[in-house]
């Protein structure tokens, strides 16, 4: 069975200059590395990336901050990676940091259908700065809003034919958020699985959010 | 002991048996050595019971540390994703997390993400001194170039308010309480003299001050 | 290793007047039938139940409402129970309705520190009512808000004695959620596993979330 | 064919294969004898997968529909919590949602949880509606008593506006567009003039009016 498996060459014709894409991944492990290939490979530029972090200088996901794909990004930190620090400094990308908590939620909000999700996280810093202060029961929270992509790359431990994803360790990371949060949703994987090989209860992103498995 | 030991196994007797701790990435990441065995540890990225550092053939990819390093999982340990990780750091179920910082003041604020027109983003630091009970900065007393960092006002973007609970540094701990700084450990041949000069608030001695294993 | 696992009277004793209860299950599946007898033997009376409903009259959680332990419910849905209408309309018990999806986002936002969600869930319709709603990129919401209990009852088919639990097929239900959103968590568990036996990637409620299993 | 066969049979002529559909109790679970083998099934407690009701040796108790029923799931099933499900509902990726209904009004408004003075809880219906991109109303045409519920606006406590799409019923399937309701299908021996007589607003017949088999 065949099912969400996609060729290479139609991994790449999903990108196109001007995108937002979401990325999985924290500090260059469970990342989405055959993806990150394949959108270098499409030649997309102008991108504006979502993701906890950029990786080290042209390592994981910061290679697409090393070829100058990327216009903008959305993180939580990117002080691993030199190149990043050094074009942010230089006005030549621009930047939105979030605290990584908040920065989560903001995914899943965009991935579930929700308008936005109150957190403490950030009061009484400069990450409240314009952003509503909600009141409720007599405390200060910070709405913090939805985040989706026109694309995701998720990296798996393990894929199913019908797109029923599997994580291991702390490779699980930001990915099945990721997942959820954007039009079409790329999985690189680890293993390809037959359908049932992984386990119902195993099974932590269910194919419903799914579009295409880069095949092997 | 050199400093930066020195100042985690003081960190690690705040925790007992039972509790998840969270540790940020540097100095903090060397209590687990000094701990009670049944205190779990949290990683940011989506995991308590990070273990040792792995090494050889029984380094995998799948269990790396806030700080990217490959670990072994203890026996115990449980994965999640970072959304859940974050939940954790939230509910209040922590019993403490552990960070470095740049600037302590006298009510408890820090700042240790940003110093003014240098940001390269707070990581999970502005949730954890948010959700976890209890915030421990482990630091050296002063900067490389002897500046204050415990300071009556912070004076670099902050992390949080009023949040910090204890400053454990290699001269001493210093508690942030409602009645301002109070000195509770000192290292053997430091005074409290030494350290007030090196702090710019008021410093209380507490009455009960212990000696600090150096 | 005995770790959070206690004895049936510990547990009892967890139980007072006027508490309020969380309690996993739906449509009398993946209901902690173990711990709803533990609070029946307490004696404890005047709960205030959250629960997605109360099963049928007598049986799993509906057996609370028949031994009128319950004073006031929040639940999406009590139909099945002809007990609990029959108490509602005779203003024996108080109950507030919340759209299910919606009360899955509140047992979430009680477990994980939030201040609430926006979600377009009941827009129009009288669940608005006495709720804030709040202007998204202008779009309209409902804040929806925490709910917390002072104690949680979970049914899971697994734990080990960290506390760590796992489930199976649709019994997971609302059981991970109330887990996390309670002062005290106890646990049913069909099947009491030893430390690792699980597996890390397979658990699904970390320990820490987890203060008493009830043992066999 | 019964008439709730009857409906369950045209609903699911709006499935093709690679769909995600949520039912509801009752009527709609009928609609998977009648799809299209590649379309899954989605029960709000928390899977994909639904496969048909279970017997004997095969059935457990870890595998139960929105009614309580015990079913066995199908190859490809996967489970979440309740929260997951219906962050999926509200997420936009299922096909459709098929409900019950007591009342639908001109515009799409439906009411299907409570009658004035009778409110049991509304369960997952208002997410249902709010979250499916497309809703789909299994109902006989008119109550038990011959009342009207195809209507110029509902009277009863409203589940959600505006969010109806296609109305199946036993006499024939009724749509919601912008220029108001628009008859589809028709059962043979029925005409437009009878399902007319029965609904209150007015009622547009489709250029291409289908059969709609008995």
């Amino acid at each position: 069975m065949t099912g969400k498996i996609r060729s290479r060459d139609e991994i790449v014709a999903q990108f196109k200059d001007g995108q937002t894409i979401m990325c999985g991944g924290f500090a260059n492990r469970g990342v989405p590395n055959n993806l990150i290939q394949c959108l270098l490979d499409s030649g997309a530029k102008h991108l504006t990336l979502i993701s906890n972090d950029t990786g080290d200088a042209d390592l994981t996901i910061g290679r697409l901050v090393h070829h100058r794909r990327v216009d903008r990004i959305v993180a939580s930190h990117v002080g691993m990676n030199t190149e990043t620090v050094a074009l942010i400094e230089a006005g030549e990308i621009a930047v939105t940091f979030v605290p990584q908590g908040s920065l989560m939620e903001r995914l899943r909000c965009g991935g579930s259908g929700l308008g936005g999700v109150l957190t403490k996280t950030g009061l009484g810093t400069i990450m409240q700065e314009g952003k509503q202060i909600i009141r409720v029961d007599g405390e200060d929270y910070i709405l913090e809003t939805p985040l989706r992509a026109d694309v995701a790359l998720v990296r798996a431990r393990m894929a199913d034919p019908l797109g029923n994803l599997a994580y291991r360790g702390t490779s699980r990371n930001t990915n099945p958020l990721v997942a959820k949060a954007a039009d079409v949703t790329l999985v690189d994987a680890d293993l390809l699985m037959e359908v049932d090989e992984i386990g119902i209860d195993r099974i932590v992103t269910p194919g419903v959010f799914v579009d295409m498995i880069l095949a092997h | 002991m050199d400093i930066r030991n020195r100042i985690a196994k003081r960190v690690a007797a705040y925790f007992k048996s039972g509790d998840v701790v969270n540790l940020g990435i540097g100095m903090p990441s060397l209590c687990p050595a000094y701990s009670d065995p049944g205190v779990m540890f949290h990683t940011e990225n989506g995991l308590i019971g990070v273990g040792p550092l792995s090494t050889g053939l029984r380094q995998v990819e799948s269990f790396t540390n806030a700080s990217g390093q490959q670990f072994l999982p203890l026996s115990g340990a449980s994965a999640f994703d970072s959304a859940e990780s974050f939940a954790i750091v939230r509910s209040g179920r922590l019993a403490a997390t552990v960070l470095g910082a740049l600037q302590v003041a006298e009510n408890g604020d820090l700042a240790n993400w940003a110093r003014p027109g240098k940001m390269v983003g707070m990581g999970g630091a502005m949730d954890l001194v948010t959700g976890a009970p209890k915030v421990i900065i482990a630091m050296e007393l002063c900067a490389r170039g002897g500046e204050k960092k415990i300071l009556k006002a912070c004076t670099f973007p902050l992390t949080g308010r009023a949040c910090v609970d204890h400053i454990v540094t290699e001269q001493g701990v210093i508690d942030v309480t409602a009645r301002g700084l109070v000195l509770t450990d000192i290292v053997d041949g430091v005074t409290p003299q030494d350290i007030a000069r090196q702090i710019e608030p008021e410093l209380i001695v507490a009455d009960d001050l212990r000696i600090m294993e150096a």
